[in-house]
C-alpha cells in the first residue's frame, strides 16, 4: 500500500463525513446516545457493586471474652486472632463501651437499663473484620476455640439475607450490563449499516471501475471509526459531567453513600466508551459492507 | 489475423434469474485493434455481451475469455484486475454521485495507485479530450446528460486500457459531439486498442464501415467485418 | 380520498415493508432493541418508586400510653386518633407484646433482661401510620395533646433520612426516565429518518409524476407505524418474559421485596411500550419525509 | 394561431446555484395542437428548458406559464396539479426502483385516484403500444436501457395529458423502435396534445418537419415553423 493510497483513505474519509454530513450527523448522535446510556448504566452498576462490597465488607465477627480474662491475656488473644486466615482487622471493645453503644442503640426505651442499677453484665470483646464474607464461618469456628472466648457471633442470618441482596444485585448488574453491551452493539451497528446501505450503488460502481474490496473498505472502516469516535466523545465529555454534578449533589445530601470518587472512574469510563464506539463503528462499516462488495 | 485474441467467446448463454434468455448460444473472437460495432434493437441482448465481458453478468453456460483471463472461473479477488485492464462506459453513465467530475475521473486511477503527478496530468487531458475543462468541479447531477455521459467516456480512457468497452456511449450526445467521440476511439483504436462498441446510431456505424455484428433476440444474426448498421428504417 | 386510495395506501405498506425488507428487518430490530430498553428501565424505575412508597410508608408513630390508662380509655383514645388529619391506620400493642417484641430485638443480648425479674416497666402504645409522610410532624404533636397520652415518638432522624433517599431515588427515576425516553425517541426516529433517506429519490420521482405531498406521507407514515407497531411488539413480548422469570426468582429468594404484581402491570407496560412504539415510528417517519417532499 | 397558448416564456433566465448560466433571456410562446422539437448540443440548456415547464427547476428570472399557470408565483399544493396535466419522459427515465414495471405506469394514474378498472385497461394498452406487454412484471433493474426508456414514454401518455414533454425519448432506442414512438407521438399530436420533445436524433427532426427551436449556449438562436436539425455533420 502506497503513502500516496494512505493519503487519499484519509482525504477520503473526510470529505465523505462532510459530504453526507446529513447522515454523518445521524449516526454520530446515535452512536453518542446509545453509549451515554451505555456509560450511564456501566457506572451505575459499578457504583451498585461497590455499595454490595461495602455492605459486605461491613460483616464482623463480635468475639466475646470470659468475664476471668484481664488486659495482658485480652493482647495475646488479639494477636492469635490477627493469625486467624481471612482477618483483616481487630479492634478491642470494653465492657463499659459496649454499654454506651448499648444505651445508644436502646434510645427511647433506655430506661429500662436504670433497674440494672451500676452493674454492667456485658462482657470485654473484639470486633473482627474479614477480608472475604466466605471465610467468617471457619474463622469464628477457630475463634470459639481460643482460649478466654466466650463465644463468637456473627449474625448469621442478617448476613445471609445480605449476600442473597448483594448477589442478587451483581447477578442483575451483571445482566443489565451484557444486554446494553449487545442492545448498543445492535443500535450502532445498525445505524451503520443503514448508511452504509445508503451507499451501496457507490460501491458497486467503485468495484466496476476496478477497485479492490479492500480499497473500498478501508475508507469506509475509517469513517465508522471516526463516526465512532465523535459519537463516543460527545457520550464520555456529557458522562463525566452528569457523573461530576451527581456525585455533588450525592456527597451533600447522602455523605455515607460509598460512591465510587471521580479520579480514576471517570479516566477509566471515558476509556471504555471511546474504544468501544471506535472499534463498533469500525467493525459495524466492515461487516455491513461486505454484502455490497460481492459485485 | 495472428494478432492476440483479446475477446473470445463459444457457446456463451446467458439466462437470467426471472427466466428472460437475453443470449443464447453466441460464438464471437475479437482480436487486438479490432473495432467491433455491436447493434441489434432494444432488448436484444447488446448490455448483456458487454457487462459479461467486465464480470457484472456472469454466463449461465459457455466459455468466456477476456484479455487472456477466463472470467467464469476466476477468483474473486483476481475480478478488479480484469476491470483495470479495460475500460467501460455504461449505458447508465454510474458516475459516483458524491464525487466531482475531477474525482470521478481521478478515480479510476486512484484505484491502480498512480503517482499523482501523472493522475492530474492524466485527467486534466481527458477532461480536454471530452470538453469538460471548465466543468472538472461540477457534481454529477450539476451537469446535463451528455455531459455526464462524457465523463464516463472520460473516465473509461483515462488509464489507456487495452479494451475500450463502450455501451450506447453517444445515446445522449448530439451528431456533432457525437463525431468528436468517435474521433477519439479511432484514434486511441490506430494506438491498438481494441474497442467494443454497443450503439443504436446508424450514422455512426455506416459511416464508419468496420466489423459489425448484429444480435437479434440473444442471436448473432450477422457478423460482418465492414459492414452497416442493416435494414433501412 | 377514495376507498380505492385508501386500499392502495395499505397495500403500498406491505409491498414496501417486504421489497424494502433488509431495511424493514434493520429498523424494526432498532425500534425493539431500544423500546426494551426503555421498558426495562421503566420497569425498574416503577418498582424502585414502590419500594421507596414502601418504605415511606412504614414510618409510623409510636403513641405510649400513660400507666394509668385503661384498656376503656384507650379505645376512647383510638377514637381520637383515628380523627387526626393524616392518619390511616391505629393499632393497639399491649405492654406484653411489646416486652416479646423488644427480647427479638435484643437478640444475644436479651439476657440482660434477666435482670428485671418478672416485672415489665413497657406501657401499651398504638402504632400509628400516616397517609402522608409531610403529616407525621403535625399528628404527632396533637397526639401528644390527648389525654393519656404520655408521649408519641417517630424516629426524627431515621425518617429524615429515609425521606431524603427516597427522594433521591425518585429524581433518579424520574431524570432516568426522561433520559431514556429522549434516547429511545432519538434512536428510533432517526433510524427511521435513515431509512427515509435511503428512499429520498424514489419520493422525488413521485413528486414529479404529479403526487400531492399527503398521497406520499400516507404509506410511508403508516409504514413507519407498523415499524413500531412490529418492534414494539417483539420488545414487549420479551419484556413480559423477562419479568415473569425474574418476579419468580424474587419470590424464592427475596420474598420482602416489595416487587409491583405482574398483573394488572404488565398490561399497562405493554400498552405503553406499543403505542410508544407506533406514535415515534409514524410521527419520525412524518417528520423526516417532510424535508425530501421539497421538489 | 388563434390556438389556446400552452406554454408562454418571457425573457426567462435560469442561472443554477454554481453561476452557470443554463438559459438567457428565452421567449418562446407554444400553442395548442404544436408539434415542437428542440435541439442544440450537449449541455445548450435543453433539459433546462424541459425542467422548468414541469416546476423541477424555477427560472431565476422572467415570465413562466404553462397551461393557464404562471409556474413561478405557484402555491406549492397547486404544484402536483400543474405536473398531473403533463406527461414528462425523463432523459434520466426517473423510474421507481422497487415497483414494477405495471406499478410504476399505474402509479400515475392512482396518484389521480383513477378507477381500477380504468387504470387497468389503460396501462395495458400503453404496455402494448411500447411493446413490453410481456414484461409488465418486471424491476427497472430486469430491463434494458431501451426497455426502460419505453416504460418512461408509458407512464407519460398513460393519463392523457395535454402537454408531452419528452426530453431524449429516444436517445436508447434502435431507429426502428424510435420511429415506433415518434408514430405514437404523431398520433396524439394529432388528436390535439401538444408535444415538445428535446432530441439529438437529426434523422428524426429531419424527416419530420415540425417547428424546430434550437438552442445553443442558453440562447434561441433559431426557431422555424419547419426546420430540419441544422449544421450537417
Ligand atoms: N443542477 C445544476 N447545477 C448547475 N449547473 C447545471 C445544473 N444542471 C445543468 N447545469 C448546467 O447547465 C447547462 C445546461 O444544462 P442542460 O441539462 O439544460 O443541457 P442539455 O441541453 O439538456 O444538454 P444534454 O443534451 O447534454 O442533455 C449545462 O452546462 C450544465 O452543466
Ligand atoms: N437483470 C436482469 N434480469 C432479468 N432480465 C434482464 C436483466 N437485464 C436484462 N434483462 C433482459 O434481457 C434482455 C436483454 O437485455 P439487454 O440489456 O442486454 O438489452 P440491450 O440489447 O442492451 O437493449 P437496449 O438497447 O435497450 O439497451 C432484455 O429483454 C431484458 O429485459
Ligand atoms: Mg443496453
Ligand atoms: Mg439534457
Amino acid at each position: 500500500m502506497k503513502v500516496r493510497t494512505i493519503e487519499y483513505y484519509i482525504r477520503e474519509v473526510f470529505i465523505s463525513l462532510r459530504r453526507n454530513n446529513w447522515m454523518s450527523v445521524a449516526s454520530i448522535g446515535t452512536v453518542a446516545v446509545s453509549l451515554f446510556i451505555f456509560g450511564m448504566f456501566l457506572m451505575m452498576v459499578m457504583n451498585m457493586n461497590k455499595l454490595a462490597e461495602n455492605m459486605e465488607s461491613q460483616v464482623q465477627i463480635n468475639v466475646y471474652l470470659l468475664d476471668k480474662v484481664d488486659r495482658e491475656q485480652a493482647r495475646d488473644i488479639e494477636k492469635d486472632l490477627k493469625e486467624i486466615e481471612g482477618v483483616e482487622s481487630v479492634g478491642f471493645v470494653t465492657k463499659d463501651e459496649a454499654m454506651e453503644r448499648f444505651k445508644d442503640r436502646l434510645g427511647d426505651q433506655k430506661t429500662l437499663l436504670d433497674a440494672l442499677d451500676e452493674t454492667n453484665p456485658l462482657p470485654d470483646s473484639f470486633e473482627v473484620t474479614v477480608t472475604n464474607p466466605d471465610l467468617v464461618k471457619t474463622a469464628a469456628e477457630k475463634m470459639e476455640k481460643l482460649d478466654g472466648v466466650e463465644c463468637a457471633k456473627y449474625g448469621q442470618d442478617v448476613m445471609e439475607h445480605l449476600f442473597e441482596i448483594t448477589r442478587l444485585l451483581r447477578i442483575f448488574g451483571f445482566t443489565l450490563m451484557l444486554v446494553l453491551a449487545f442492545a448498543t452493539l445492535f443500535i450502532i451497528s445498525n445505524t451503520i449499516r443503514l448508511t452504509v446501505f445508503a451507499r451501496r450503488k457507490e460501491i458497486a460502481i467503485m468495484k466496476y471501475v476496478g477497485a479492490t474490496d479492500w480499497f473500498i473498505r478501508w475508507p469506509f472502516v475509517m469513517e465508522g471509526m471516526v463516526l465512532g469516535l465523535f459519537g463516543s466523545i460527545i457520550a464520555a465529555m456529557v458522562l463525566r459531567t452528569a457523573y461530576t454534578a451527581m456525585a455533588e449533589k450525592v456527597y451533600d445530601t447522602l455523605a455515607f453513600f460509598p460512591l465510587i470518587p471521580e479520579q480514576p472512574f471517570l479516566t477509566y469510563i471515558t476509556i471504555v466508551v471511546v474504544i468501544s464506539g471506535m472499534v463498533v463503528g469500525a467493525i459495524g462499516s466492515a461487516v455491513s459492507i461486505k454484502k455490497f462488495l460481492k459485485v | 489475423m495472428g494478432l492476440k485474441l483479446m475477446i473470445h467467446m463459444k457457446n456463451v448463454t446467458k439466462v437470467y434469474e426471472n427466466g428472460a434468455v437475453a443470449l443464447n448460444n453466441i460464438n464471437v473472437d475479437i482480436r487486438k485493434g479490432e473495432f467491433v460495432f455491436l447493434v441489434g434493437s432494444s432488448g436484444a441482448g447488446k448490455s448483456t455481451f458487454i457487462k459479461m465481458l467486465f464480470r457484472e453478468v456472469l454466463p449461465t453456460s459457455g466459455i468466456l475469455t477476456v484479455n487472456g483471463r477466463d472470467v467464469i472461473r476466476m477468483a474473486n479477488k483476481e475480478v478488479p484486475y480484469l476491470r483495470r485492464s479495460l475500460g467501460v462506459i455504461f449505458q447508465d453513465y454510474r458516475l459516483l454521485p458524491e464525487k466531482t467530475v475531477y474525482e470521478n475521473i481521478s478515480f479510476a486511477m486512484q484505484v491502480i495507485e498512480a503517482p499523482r503527478r501523472l493522475m492530474q496530468r492524466s485527467v486534466n487531458s481527458v477532461l480536454d479530450i471530452v470538453g469538460l475543462r471548465d466543468k472538472y468541479k461540477c457534481f454529477p447531477h450539476q451537469l446535463s446528460g451528455g455531459e455526464q455521459q462524457r465523463v464516463a467516456i472520460a473516465r473509461a480512457i483515462v488509464n489507456n486500457p487495452s479494451i475500450v468497452i463502450a455501451d450506447e456511449p453517444t445515446g445522449n450526445l448530439d451528431p456533432e459531439t457525437s463525431w468528436g467521440i468517435m474521433d477519439i476511439f479511432q484514434r486511441i483504436n490506430a494506438a491498438g486498442t481494441t474497442i467494443v462498441m454497443a450503439t443504436h446510431d446508424k450514422t455512426i456505424v455506416d459511416a464508419m464501415q468496420r466489423r459489425v455484428i448484429a444480435i437479434e433476440d440473444g442471436q448473432i444474426v450477422r457478423d460482418e467485418a465492414q459492414g452497416g448498421y442493416g435494414y433501412e428504417s
